[in-house]
């Protein structure tokens, strides 16, 4: 059983010199994935970093996925968010060989965050869609979240029904999807993510965040990468107050798939 | 073809047809500066040409009102001052050292006009524009913040101001992946035909990556990348595409400039791969005046001239005149300088992003600019003649008459006056003035930026400063701040530029950084208007004495002259913003308290000023003196914020400004709802004023702080060591849920919570 | 019950950099016949009833008032939509 | 040069904020005649030459891979646009 890297063990900078804690973590190849209009990017490679893994930049023209482990997608406006969010970066040369190797025997973990998320309906790896927020508006804040699956490759470390804190940004973030994708994504427990005190944006039974059936690619519209540094991260934790920016409620998402794919 | 095509006047045919009639009063010119230009050329200009001096001597280009004051800002500087000024006024942005080899460069700028035209895309292109200047310097853009003042907050029309606005501002920035860290929303009749639309952005780099817009080396090359040049912003000079000039049918021209956030967000990242691996030898961003801007100061700062193809430039439209071509203001474009050895790896980087470019050009050893099209030049001048030989007008200024009356009409409000509430109404008074448009919660407005993106946010909305990490490994950072008010500065132009000076600088050291550079946009009406040029005139004099008071050098900025609504002009809005660094932003201090038990000092004392305060605004009135400034007193002040936060003497603080001390204590039991007991009692006798006045009172140098119980002694050490006056006055009380001014009054958190976050939505959904 | 149908573009002569994404990525997905693409908006008005011409005329003005930005945009048809819909 | 006409509108099923946003406002402008609206795309792709059929099958292409999401979306038009325009 690999080593537990606690957020108070985590470094209070992204120092990303320093000699990870447990070697076989730092052994853990992430694939950050590059579009055109990508945002959150270094923050996802940092988050990466933070968890004691290796984070590997990936540049979507490219074909080849340099052999990582495990690749994310993470957040911001590809080509703009023009015509729909994730409609053109789904495209991308590299999204190919990512769908192969999520459905190849190994089901290779991807995590899609925000426009990554969209990305990843937009390329049918998960089930429905993201239209505007109920009230039109870009919203940004710090967003509660209930655990609701904690077996997936991305949610190992969470208890069942735990609650936590992270930041949510988009414009584009209502869950769609019609109602037998619902159900069976219900009664599949495929819902990962659920919105806890308020669902921001009208999403379909509150839903945050979904897996597939093998619970490899997880897709969420909530940032957990903007929640693993102390000083920068969310107002608040989902186990009750912390200070300014204190809040690292995300870092457990990073640290999930590292200790999955040391297992 | 006739003889006065427009394609085919070329200098040739201007030498010989110098009496052909042109179009330089449609074109903004006056009669002396068209024959200023006919005595720099020895000849009629080609109507390219006079498209260029056109808009490169427009106001906005030329500061030809404003050049004479602005000086001062580079005459009144001392060598403190200069210490960490590695460029300073004159270049797209200032840039500051702020040690480990690290340099920040920030700039703030108007686009207000456009933005009233059509508020979206004319705050998107104002943020969009801002944000090249940045990338023109080598730096990464890392913030923005936008500075806004809107008219009355129940106009109907102000619905469409606001809404198209700041969805621009934040439609734009979070596309981008610029955290927004800050601004201002400001509401007054006095915008509503004019609202004011101000951008700041911040960018940082190593030392030695900064660039300049400079085409030196003859034989190097000359790129246009980025978005393909259209009939953009050409609006008042379409005349150029009129019939009087080309005989085809007149093309229509775009009424307003649409932002295309995803284009600029790949021009970032190219720009920054093409700095990394030095392949740009110069750079300068495309703005205002477009290619006749780019090319004459790219050229007039280099060592040589220029000579430039305008057949080679992408077009988006191709029925564009080259006087046009040269006039475009098409968003997303950048020139630079490259040498010939480097041009295939400099169309890698282009191939690489997808990003669209052509070379116009090459650096000569002429020392003229030399523009050809079809084959003919059409444009051969001295660069500098363009972009630095404009005219400069000295403008006759006169304080108004009516000034003196005004500064008479002091806010009186006698005692039994519902204008000067005492005792229990105190209360109500609090939660009136928590909810007004002014002082309410802004969080309706910065709820739709993103404040996390690229994850070095350290402190935005609603603390005193925005505060970003700069080196990931050290902690080392920079703090921001913009303020103005334009009451003050109607009330009195030279103390009210010292006032927005002043309350920058404070909001930055409340943070705990250290304040370093200073970065304007001067918001006027017209300066063919006595009364607003002397506004202007005392603004600027009262913004440098104050620079040099505190030592901190004014390192750039912008003039946006003309901000009126039919004769009548805005209250003058000099926006000032300060930078500040630290050593480590983690140790920035937060606007509220939170610890039980801690207790509540208020710095400075209280006087009686409360004209063009925000409780006088509450009861419809203007007049009197603003609050005075002591920027002497200031620089105690801030110094004594940065060294406790350093030191770790106190955990909160939080300035006084709009709103008093009433405001104050409000905001920082807001900030983390937690509550507090407050006794007022001595200070109002040590200050000689009554309650009310203590509460609403905006006096300067005044801040709050709340202090664990282990430092109080150290804290009181400082204060009385530096002589600064400090008062306890109060306990944080972290069961209560209410601000308890004990013995006269209190309020629930929970109340002044609604008031205060109630408004904005209450108008704007 | 009957649609009306409202048709918004972007003015012939304002940038559209939707459009302009959605030009550059056909190609690339094989489909290389179009020269410019131009995003615009439609809109689907239904009515209780028929669409007189005092509804079209209600129509027209929803379109010039509120459904597009004349600044920047063209309304360029409002007609009834036939009911095979 | 001609060009095709492609229209997206919402699937009926999926609850569409603008369009509610929308048929909110309308009333208050004084306008009461509809009682739903629905806000769609409309993509206007030009060709050099003729809308030829093999040019509309592209356009039929292009409409369902890139230009619609057929989970929450629905094709309803691809047509060459009559040449008044
Ligand atoms: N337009 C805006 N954009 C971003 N932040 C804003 C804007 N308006 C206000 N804010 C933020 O809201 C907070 C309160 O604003 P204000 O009362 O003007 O601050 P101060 O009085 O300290 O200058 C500050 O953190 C400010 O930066
Ligand atoms: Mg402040």
């Amino acid at each position: 059983m690999a080593q537990h890297l606690t957020a108070e063990q985590t470094p209070l900078v992204a120092d990303l010199s320093q000699p990870a804690p447990d070697s076989r973590l730092a052994d853990v190849r992430v694939g950050v994935v590059t579009f055109p209009g990508t945002l959150d990017d270094r923050d996802a490679a940092r988050a990466v970093e933070i968890a004691g893994g290796t984070a590997v930049p990936l540049w979507y023209a490219d074909t080849d996925l340099q052999g990582v482990d495990a690749v994310i997608l993470p957040g911001g406006f590809s080509y703009g968010d023009y015509l729909r969010a994730g409609a053109i970066a789904r495209f991308a040369p590299l999204m190919d060989r990512i769908v192969d190797a999520a459905s190849a025997d190994g089901g290779m973990p991807v995590l899609g965050i925000c426009n990554g998320f969209q990305v990843l309906t937009e390329a049918h790896l998960l089930p429905g869609s993201m239209i505007k927020n109920e009230r039109l508006k870009f919203l940004c804040r710090d967003q509660g979240l209930r655990v609701e699956n904690a077996d997936t490759a991305w949610t190992g470390r969470f208890a069942q029904g735990q609650e936590i804190v992270v930041p949510l940004k988009n414009q584009d973030g209502q869950y769609v999807a019609d109602r037998r994708a619902l159900d069976e994504l219900e009664a599949e427990h495929r819902v990962v993510f659920r919105y806890a005190g308020g669902n921001p944006n009208g999403s379909r039974n509150d839903i945050a965040g979904i897996t597939n059936a093998r619970g490899n690619v997880v897709g969420l519209m909530p940032h957990p990468e903007h929640a693993v540094e102390p000083g920068f991260g969310a107002d608040l934790s989902g186990s009750g107050a912390v200070g300014m920016r204190e809040g690292t409620d995300g870092l457990d998402v990073f640290v999930s798939v590292l200790e999955h794919l040391t297992r | 073809m006739s003889e006065t095509h427009f394609n085919l006047d070329t200098i040739e045919h201007a030498a010989a047809t110098p009496d052909t009639e042109l179009p330089w009063a449609e074109l903004g010119l006056n009669e002396t500066e068209f024959e200023r230009i006919k005595e720099i050329l020895g000849r009629r200009p080609t109507a390219a040409e006079l498209a260029m001096y056109s808009v490169m001597w427009s106001e906005h280009c030329s500061y030809k009102s404003s050049k004479v004051h602005l000086r001062q800002f580079g005459e009144k500087v001392t060598d403190e001052m200069r210490r960490n000024l590695m460029v300073g006024i004159g270049e797209n942005a200032g840039v500051t050292d702020i040690g480990d080899g690290w340099a920040v460069t920030f700039k703030i700028e108007s686009h207000n006009h456009p933005s009233y035209v059509e508020p979206y895309q004319g705050a998107a292109t104002g943020v969009g524009g801002i944000v090249r200047d940045i990338i023109s310097m080598g730096a990464r853009p890392v913030a923005v913040m936008d500075p806004l003042r809107f008219g009355a907050i129940d106009h109907p029309d102000t619905q469409r101001v606001v809404h198209g606005i700041v969805a621009g501002v934040g439609g734009y920035g979070n596309s981008l992946g610029l955290p927004n860290i800050g601004g201002e929303v400001e509401f007054d009749p006095c915008y509503q035909g004019n609202p004011l639309v101000n951008a700041l952005a911040v960018g940082v780099m190593r030392h030695e990556d900064i660039r300049l817009a400079t085409a030196s080396g003859t034989g190097n090359r000359v790129v246009l990348f980025g978005a393909r040049t259209g009939g953009d912003g050409i609006g008042g000079a379409s005349v150029l595409a009129s019939e009087s000039f080309d005989d085809s049918k007149p093309s229509k021209r775009p009424a307003v400039q649409v932002g295309d956030p995803f284009a600029e967000k790949v021009l970032i990242e190219c720009c920054l791969e093409l700095f990394k691996s030095s392949l740009v030898e110069g750079i300068q961003d495309l703005g205002a005046a477009g290619i006749s801007c780019a090319t004459s100061e790219l050229a007039s700062n280099g060592d040589g001239g220029m000579r430039v193809n305008l057949d080679d430039v992408l077009l988006r439209d191709p029925s564009l005149t080259p006087g046009e071509i040269l006039m475009s203001e098409s968003q997303e474009r950048m020139m630079a300088v490259v040498t010939p050895e480097k041009a295939a790896a400099f169309e890698a980087v282009m191939a690489k992003w997808d990003v669209e470019y052509s070379w116009i050009g090459e650096v000569t050893d002429t020392g003229r600019l030399v523009i050809d099209h079809h084959g003919e030049v059409i444009v051969d001048v001295d660069p500098r003649t363009v972009a630095h030989d404009g005219p400069v007008y000295e403008r006759p200024y006169a304080r108004p008459e009516s000034q003196d009356a005004l500064q008479e009409a002091h806010f009186t409000g006698s005692p039994e006056d519902a204008a000067r509430p005492s005792g229990a109404e105190l209360g109500p008074a609090l939660l009136e003035l928590m909810g007004s448009p002014n002082l309410c919660s802004k969080e309706w407005v910065t709820s739709q930026y993103d404040r996390y993106v690229q994850g070095n946010t350290a402190m935005a909305m609603p603390d005193d400063a925005g505060v970003v990490r700069v080196d990931e490994r050290s902690n080392l950072g920079v703090a921001l701040s913009t303020d103005s008010n334009g009451r003050y500065t109607r009330l009195d132009p030279y103390r009210g530029a010292q006032l927005a000076l002043a309350q920058a600088y404070r909001n930055v050291a409340t943070a705990g950084a250290r304040p370093v550079a200073v970065s304007d946009c001067l918001n006027f009406g017209s300066p063919e208007d006595p009364d607003v040029m002397w506004q202007f005139a005392e603004a600027v004099r009262g913004l440098a004495d104050g620079c040099q008071a505190i030592g901190v050098p004014v390192t750039g900025g912008n003039v946006s002259l003309y901000n009126q609504t039919g004769g009548v002009a805005i209250n003058p809005t000099p926006v000032v913003a300060m930078m500040g660094v630290f050593d480590d932003v983690t140790r920035r201090t937060p606007s509220g308290w939170r610890e039980d038990g801690q207790a509540v000092y208020l710095l400075g004392e209280t006087a009686a000023e409360l004209d063009g305060s925000e409780w006088a605004r509450l009861r419809g009135h203007l007049g009197g003196t603003p609050p005075r400034v002591d920027l002497d007193r200031e620089r105690v002040l801030a110094d004594m914020l940065v060294n406790m936060s350093r030191d770790g003497m106190i955990d909160a603080a939080h300035d006084v400004a709009e709103g008093g001390l009433g405001a104050t204590l409000a905001e920082m039991a807001l900030r983390f709802g937690v509550g507090a007991r407050i006794g007022l009692g001595e200070v109002a006798e040590r200050d000689g004023v009554d309650l009310f006045t203590l509460l609403f009172s905006e006096t300067q140098g005044r801040a709050v702080a709340s202090v664990p119980r282990s430092e109080e002694v150290r804290f009181r050490d400082m204060c009385t060591v530096r002589n600064y006056p400090f008062a306890r006055i109060g306990v944080v009380d972290a069961e209560s849920g209410s601000l308890d001014f004990q013995g006269e009054f209190a309020v629930g958190l929970d109340e002044l919570r609604d008031a205060h976050e109630s408004t904005l939505p209450r108008h704007f959904g | 019950m009957a649609r009306i149908v409202v048709d918004v573009m972007p003015k012939p002569e304002i940038l559209d950099p939707q459009g302009k994404a959605i030009a550059n990525e056909l190609p690339r997905i094989g489909l290389s016949s179009f020269t410019e693409v131009r995003q615009g908006r439609r809109f689907e008005l239904t009515v209780d009833g028929e669409a007189t011409e005092q509804v079209l005329a209600q129509a027209r003005e929803a379109a010039e008032k509120l459904l597009s930005n004349p600044v920047i945009e063209d309304v360029v048809n409002v007609s009834a939509l036939p009911e095979e819909h």
